[in-house]
C-alpha cells in the first residue's frame, strides 16, 4: 500500500534538467500529431510555446480519439432524448430508466488497432476499459457484448486474430466475473489488415445515484486509485519522434496488459465507496490516462487542478512527468472526494489491496497546474484547451448505390438445399458457439435461458436482478450493406437492432454505437460516415431508439486499403414481465408457423449473392430499403402479440432470409417444421427484405386477425414438427444434416493448427 | 537426443499481475525480503538429433515462431543433454 | 433450525452471490458472508467456498486463496465435521488445501468452457446428494478453464473403491480422469465438484436439476 | 540481492495438455523432430539478502509451500546474481 509516499529517481532531475520542461518547437507539434495550425492555437492558448509535456497534452487532447474533431459535426444529428433517457451521451456511459427505481448505464468502445499488434492483450484491455466506464458511474456491471470483424479465413493472421481476440474477451470478462452474453463475428477480407474489436458493456445502478465526472469544490482532494502507473501504452509514434531518446530501451512504450484480478476488486472497492457518501465525481483512467481523465474533470466543472506528479503510485523507476501523464496503464480510477473523506476511502481501498493516494487539489484557478518534487512543470489553462479543441468540416462525397440488380443475370437457384446449406454453414453464416462456450456467458445468475436456449438467439436476455424484468441487448450491422449505400446501411443497422430486441418482446430504449471506419481525410470514406450517421439518426428518430452514448473509430485502413464501413449499433430493451420473454427456438411440434411483414424479393446485398454466387461489391447491387414507418409499425405489432402470450418463438428475418430464419430456428431447438411457400426462387426464400420476422404460434387465427386490425401484413407460413425441414410438402432436409453444416465450420476452421 | 530449454520472460516494463500476486502472497505467508517477482515460461523440448548447433537454431526459431510472443516476451534458449 | 450457511468471499470470488442466492432460497435466511481475512468463523452448517477467480487464478487456480487466514479455520472445521462444499475454484481450493485430494490442471481443450453438461449421480448417501437418486442424471453447467481432474493411479483407485465420487460426466468437458465430476472427502461431508449446482436452481436458468443438492443439505445439515 | 529461479515441471506421468498442445503445433509448423514438449513455470524471485544459502533455502521454502503442488508439480531451485 503506497500513500503518499515519495519514489526515488534513479538519477534524481531537477524540474528544470527534464527534457519534459524543454520549450517545443512546431516540428515537435507535428511528430506529435498535431496540425501547424493546431500548434499555433496551442502556443497561442499557452501565450508561449508549450513545454514537450504540456504539449503532450495538446496533442492528446485534440487527438481525433479524444476531441472527435473529424466526427463531432456529424454526432450531433443524433437523437439523444426521450422521457427514459436519465443521461446521453457527454458521460461515461449513457443511461435509460428501466423501471424499478433503477438505470441501466451502458456503452461501447473499440480496440481496434491494440488488438491487431497484440489479440489476447488488445481484446482483453478492451473488455477492462469498457466495463470502467461503467462502473465509473456506480453501475454494477452486469453485461458484456462483442462485436468482432476478422479478415478473410483464408488470411494468414486470420485464424490467430480469432483465436487470440476471443480468449482475450474471455479472459477479462469471465475473471472479472461479468458475463458475456452475446455479439457478433464476421469475416470479409476488408479487415485483412484492420480487424474490429468492439465491446459493449451493460450495468445496472439506482436512478437516483449515479456518478459523474463534473468536478466540483476547489480545495477538493483529488485521489488516484487502483493499479500503479507503468510506461504501457504511451503512443509509440510520440515518444520516439521527441527528443527523448536517452534510455531509449528503457523507456520504450510497452503493450498495455489487462489485470481483470485487479479489476474486479476496483469495481467491489469503487461500489462500496459509492455506497458511501464520499465521492464528488469520478472518471476512469482511459485513452490518453491521467491527461484526459483530470482535464475532463476539471473542464466539466469549470476549476482548475493542480496535481503532484511524484505521488502517483509508480511501477517502475525513473518515470518522467511526460510519461505519467500519457501512460494507458489499466485499472486506474481519479476521484475528486469530500473534503475530509480521504481516510473513509483509503480505507476501503486498502482493505481491497488496491493503489490509493491524494495526488492533488482541485482549484479555482481554472489552470491545469502539475508539479514534480515541488516544481511546476507544466501550466495551462484548462477552458481554451477544451473550448478551442478543433472541429473540422472535412470533405466528403456522397457515396453513389449501385444500379439495382437485373435479376434474370443471376443464375438461376437450383438446389435450394444446397444453398441453405452453403449458407448455414459459411464462415459468416455459421453457428457462433465455438466463441460463446468459449465465454462465461452465465455467471451472476442471472442469464435467461428461454425454450431451453441461452445464447444464439436475437438478443440476450438478462434478468435484473431480484426483479420481474429483463433487459434485452444485441449488438448489429451489416457492413455490406453500408458499403454500398451508406445512408440505408446506417439505417439498417438501427432497424436490425430494433427488430431483435423486440423479437424477444422487449421494448427498444436506446442504443449505443461504434463507428468504424477508414480515413475520414479521404473524402469518399468521409462520405460513407456521413452516410452511415444520417440513416441511423433518421431511423434513431422515426423508432424512437436515441443515442445515449457511443465511440468512433477512425483510421481503420492499412495501406490505402479501408475497412468496410461498419457503424455498429448495441441496442439495449428492457421487458416488464420476464415470464413473457420469447426466443428463436421452436419449443413445440404442431405450432403454426406466421410470416410477418412484405416479401418483394429483394436479392442485391443479400448473403444468398455473397455466399452462394459469389457476388460481393459493386456487382451485387444496393441493399434492402428500410422503411421506418413499417419498421416501427411492424415492431410495435410483435411486441403487442409476444406481450398477449400469443407467440411461442419469435426471430427476425437477417441475413439469408426466410429459409436460414426458419432453419435458424429449427436448430435451436432441435424442432423442425415444415413450409408452404408459392414461389420457390431464391427471392422468396433468401431476400433480405427488411422489416420481417416469423413468428410460432398455437393462437395463427388470433395472431392473423391481430395483424390485419394493425394492418400489419402476415400469412401462414408453415408448422412446426418433425426432424427436417421441408418445402411444400416435397423435399426435406434433415436438422442433422443442417447442424452438421451450421456448427461445423468454425470448430473445425478455428481448432486447426494451419 | 537433445534436450533444450525454452525461457519465456515478459519484456522489462510489461505489467506482469501473475508475478505481482504472487509476490503479495509470499509476503503473506511472511517472506518478507522478496523484492520482485517475475513468472515465466519454462518449455522443455526433446529434439531428436545430435547436433547440438542445428538444435539450438531450431529451438530459437520455434521460440521465435510460436513459443513466445515477441510483443510482449522475450526468450532464450539453452541446450541441456537429454 | 434453518440451516446456517456461510459464503467464503476471496478476492476474485465471483460466485459467491449465485451461491448465497441458492442457499438463501432453501435455507429460508440468508447465508453469511465470510472475507477471506477473517480469523474466526461464526458457528455454521455449511461453508461454501464459491466460484470465480481467487487472485486471478494467478500462480494456479486456488493455490493463493488457499493460504489466506480463513483457510486455516475451514480447514479446522472441516476436520471437526462441518461440511464443507466447493464450486469450481472452491474445488481448486478443496485440493490445494489439502480437504480433498489430486489437482485439477488445464483442460484438455486448453479452452475455457462453459455450456451445460450431464452428471450421473454415483451416490446418494450423503449430505449433498439425498433428494436424488443413485444412477440419476443431471444437468448442470460448467464453467472453467482448468478443471480437468488429475491423481495418481492409487488415488484413483482409491476414490473408486471407496464409493467417493460424487458425479461423472456423461459427456466429459475437460478430460478428467474417469469423468471425475466431483468428489468426496472420507466422510462425505466435504465436497468439491466443477460443475455449478448454483447456475442450476430454477427454470428460468435453464436447469432446476441443482436444486436438490442445496434441498439435500437444508434437510440433513440444519 | 539475490536473484532466484524457481522451475516447476508437472511430474513425469502428469498429462501435460499443454505441451502436447505445443508438440502439435510445432509440427504443424514443420518442426517434425520434436520427440517431446513439456511447459512448466520459470519463477524469478528478486532476494533481498547476500547469504547465498540463506536464499536458496528461503526459495525452496516458497517453493513448497506455494509456488508449487506437490500433487503434480516438482520444483527445483537456482541462485543468480541479481
Ligand atoms: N462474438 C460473439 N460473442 C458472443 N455471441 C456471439 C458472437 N457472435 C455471434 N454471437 C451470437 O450468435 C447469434 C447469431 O449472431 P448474428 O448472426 O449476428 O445474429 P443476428 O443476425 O440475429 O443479429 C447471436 O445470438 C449472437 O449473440
Ligand atoms: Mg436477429
Amino acid at each position: 500500500m503506497t500513500t503518499t509516499r515519495r519514489r526515488t529517481t534513479r538519477k534524481k532531475k531537477s524540474a528544470p534538467d527534464l527534457p519534459d520542461v524543454q520549450p517545443s518547437t512546431e516540428a515537435d507539434g507535428i511528430a506529435q500529431g498535431l496540425s501547424a495550425e493546431e500548434y499555433a492555437r496551442a502556443v497561442e492558448i499557452c501565450g508561449r510555446p508549450p513545454n514537450l509535456l504540456e504539449l503532450g497534452i495538446f496533442s492528446v487532447m485534440w487527438s481525433e480519439h479524444c476531441s472527435y474533431k473529424s466526427s463531432k459535426k456529424w454526432l450531433r444529428q443524433f437523437p439523444t432524448e426521450a422521457p427514459w433517457v436519465i443521461l446521453g451521451p457527454g458521460e461515461n456511459a449513457g443511461a435509460v430508466d428501466i423501471g424499478d427505481g433503477l438505470a441501466a448505464c451502458f456503452k461501447m468502445e473499440s480496440h481496434n488497432h491494440p488488438s491487431f499488434i497484440e489479440p489476447y492483450q488488445g481484446a482483453a484491455t478492451g473488455v477492462g476499459g469498457i466495463l470502467r466506464d461503467v462502473f465509473t458511474m456506480g453501475a454494477r456491471p452486469v453485461a458484456i457484448l462483442n462485436a468482432l470483424r476478422f479478415g478473410d479465413p483464408d488470411h494468414p493472421k486470420t485464424r490467430h486474430l480469432v483465436a487470440g481476440v476471443v480468449r482475450g474477451i474471455g479472459g477479462y470478462g469471465n475473471c472479472v466475473g461479468v458475463p458475456t452474453v452475446g455479439g457478433e463475428c464476421e469475416f470479409d477480407p476488408a479487415y485483412n489488415g484492420n480487424p474490429l474489436v468492439n465491446a459493449m458493456a451493460v450495468g445496472i445502478a439506482p436512478a437516483d445515484r449515479i456518478f459523474t465526472a463534473k468536478a466540483e469544490g476547489a480545495g477538493n482532494p483529488v485521489v488516484y486509485v487502483g493499479a500503479k502507473t507503468g510506461r504501457d501504452g504511451i503512443h509509440g509514434a510520440t515518444m520516439a519522434s521527441t527528443t527523448f531518446d536517452d534510455e531509449a530501451e528503457q523507456q520504450r512504450p510497452t503493450v498495455q496488459v489487462g489485470d481483470p484480478f485487479t479489476e474486479k476488486l476496483l469495481i467491489e472497492a469503487c461500489l462500496e465507496l459509492m455506497a458511501t457518501d464520499a465521492i464528488v465525481a469520478i472518471q476512469d483512467m482511459g485513452a490518453a490516462g491521467l491527461t484526459s481523465s483530470s482535464f475532463e474533470m476539471a473542464s466539466k466543472g469549470g476549476l482548475g487542478v493542480e496535481l503532484a506528479l511524484d505521488r502517483v503510485p509508480m511501477r517502475e523507476t525513473g518515470m518522467r512527468p511526460y510519461e505519467i501523464m500519457l501512460s494507458e496503464s489499466q485499472e486506474r480510477m481519479l476521484m475528486i472526494l469530500k473534503p475530509g473523506q480521504e481516510a473513509v476511502a483509503e480505507a476501503i481501498f486498502t482493505k481491497w489491496e488496491l493503489d490509493f493516494a491524494v495526488i492533488g487539489t482541485l482549484t479555482d484557478s481554472g489552470q491545469m497546474v502539475l508539479t514534480w518534487n515541488g516544481e511546476t512543470v507544466a501550466d495551462v489553462p484548462i477552458r481554451p484547451l477544451a473550448d478551442e479543441s478543433p472541429e473540422y468540416d472535412r470533405p466528403w462525397v456522397e457515396t453513389v448505390p449501385p444500379a439495382p440488380l437485373d435479376r434474370a443475370s443471376l443464375s438461376p437457384l437450383g438446389d435450394w438445399k444446397t444453398a441453405l446449406t452453403k449458407l448455414l454453414g459459411s464462415p459468416n453464416g455459421s453457428s457462433k458457439r465455438w466463441i460463446w462456450q468459449q465465454y462465461d456467458h452465465m455467471v451472476m445468475g442471472d442469464s435467461m435461458v428461454v425454450n431451453g436456449v441461452g445464447p444464439g438467439g436475437d438478443s440476450a436476455l438478462v434478468r435484473i436482478h431480484g426483479t420481474a424484468r429483463a433487459l434485452a441487448l444485441t449488438s448489429d450491422c451489416t457492413p455490406r450493406y453500408c458499403q454500398a449505400d451508406p445512408r440505408q446501411g446506417g439505417m439498417q443497422a438501427v432497424a436490425e437492432a430494433y427488430r431483435n430486441l423486440s423479437a424477444t418482446g422487449a421494448k427498444p430504449l436506446a442504443i449505443t454505437d461504434n463507428l468504424n471506419f477508414g480515413s475520414p481525410q479521404r473524402p469518399e470514406i468521409m462520405g460513407q460516415f456521413v452516410g452511415c450517421t444520417q440513416g441511423m439518426a433518421e431511423a434513431c428518430e422515426a423508432l424512437d431508439f436515441p443515442v445515449v452514448s457511443g465511440n468512433v473509430s477512425l483510421y481503420n485502413e492499412t495501406n490505402g486499403q479501408a475497412i468496410l464501413p461498419t457503424p455498429v449499433v448495441g441496442g439495449l430493451g428492457v421487458l416488464d414481465d420476464l415470464s413473457k420473454a420469447v426466443n428463436i427456438a421452436f419449443p413445440a411440434g404442431g405450432l403454426e408457423l406466421v410470416l410477418i411483414g412484405e416479401t418483394d424479393g429483394h436479392l442485391g446485398c443479400t448473403a444468398y449473392l455473397r455466399d452462394v454466387l459469389g457476388r460481393t461489391g459493386p456487382d451485387a447491387g444496393p441493399p434492402p430499403q428500410v422503411r421506418l414507418a413499417i419498421e416501427k409499425r411492424n415492431g410495435t405489432f410483435v411486441r403487442s402479440i409476444i406481450g398477449k402470450g400469443l407467440v411461442a418463438a419469435c426471430h427476425d428475418l437477417s441475413d439469408g432470409g426466410l429459409l436460414v430464419a426458419a432453419a435458424e430456428m429449427a436448430l435451436a431447438s432441435g424442432i423442425g417444421c415444415s413450409l408452404n411457400i408459392t414461389e420457390v426462387s431464391a427471392a422468396m426464400l433468401f431476400g433480405e427484405d427488411q422489416g420481417r420476422y416469423i413468428v410460432a404460434t398455437a393462437h395463427a387465427s388470433a395472431v392473423l386477425s391481430a395483424a390485419y386490425a394493425a394492418n400489419v401484413p402476415a400469412g401462414k407460413l408453415g408448422v412446426t414438427g418433425g426432424d427436417a425441414l421441408t418445402l411444400n410438402r416435397g423435399r426435406s432436409i434433415s436438422l442433422q444434416d443442417l447442424r452438421a453444416s451450421h456448427e461445423g465450420w468454425l470448430p473445425s476452421y478455428a481448432d486447426s493448427e494451419t | 537426443m537433445i534436450r533444450a530449454e525454452v525461457r519465456v520472460m515478459l519484456k522489462n516494463g510489461v505489467l506482469d499481475p501473475q508475478g505481482q500476486a504472487t509476490r503479495k502472497a509470499l509476503a503473506h505467508l511472511g517472506f518478507s525480503d522478496v523484492e520482485a517477482v517475475r513468472q515465466g515460461k519454462l518449455i522443455v523440448l526433446d529434439l531428436n538429433t545430435d547436433d547440438r548447433a542445428a538444435a539450438e537454431a531450431e529451438a530459437r526459431a520455434m521460440a521465435s515462431k510460436l513459443l513466445a510472443n515477441p510483443v510482449i516476451e522475450d526468450f532464450s534458449v539453452e541446450l541441456l543433454d537429454a | 433450525m434453518s440451516l446456517r450457511a456461510g459464503v467464503v468471499v476471496f478476492p476474485g470470488s465471483n460466485c459467491d452471490r449465485d451461491g448465497a442466492v441458492a442457499l438463501a432460497m432453501v435455507a429460508g435466511r440468508k447465508p453469511k458472508m465470510i472475507w477471506h481475512q477473517d480469523t474466526k468463523l461464526p458457528p455454521l452448517d455449511l461453508i461454501f467456498l464459491p466460484g470465480g477467480f481467487s487472485y486471478g487464478d494467478y500462480l494456479r487456480c486456488g493455490a493463493i486463496a488457499a493460504h489466506s487466514p480463513v483457510m486455516r479455520e475451514v480447514v479446522a472445521a472441516a476436520k471437526k465435521g462441518v461440511a464443507v462444499l466447493g464450486v469450481c475454484n472452491g474445488f481448486h481450493l478443496l485440493t490445494e488445501s489439502g480437504l480433498l485430494p489430486g489437482a485439477l490442471i488445464r483442460n484438455a481443450g486448453l479452452k475455457f468452457v462453459c455450456r451445460s453438461v450431464d452428471l450421473t449421480v454415483e451416490r446418494t448417501d450423503t449430505p449433498y446428494a439425498g433428494r436424488y437418486t443413485q444412477g440419476q442424471s443431471l444437468s448442470i453447467p460448467v464453467a472453467h478453464g482448468d478443471g480437468n481432474y488429475t491423481a495418481d493411479a492409487d488415488t484413483l483407485a482409491r476414490l473408486n473403491d471407496e464409493g467417493r465420487v460424487a458425479f461423472r460426466y456423461r459427456d466429459n468437458p475437460n478430460g478428467s480422469a474417469d469423468n471425475i465430476a466431483g468428489i468426496y472427502n472420507e466422510t462425505g461431508r466435504v465436497l468439491g465438484m466443477m460443475p455449478h449446482p448454483e447456475r442450476a436452481v430454477e427454470p428460468m436458468l435453464g436447469s432446476s436439476d441443482g436444486l436438490g443438492l442445496f434441498q439435500s443439505i437444508a434437510e440433513v445439515l440444519a
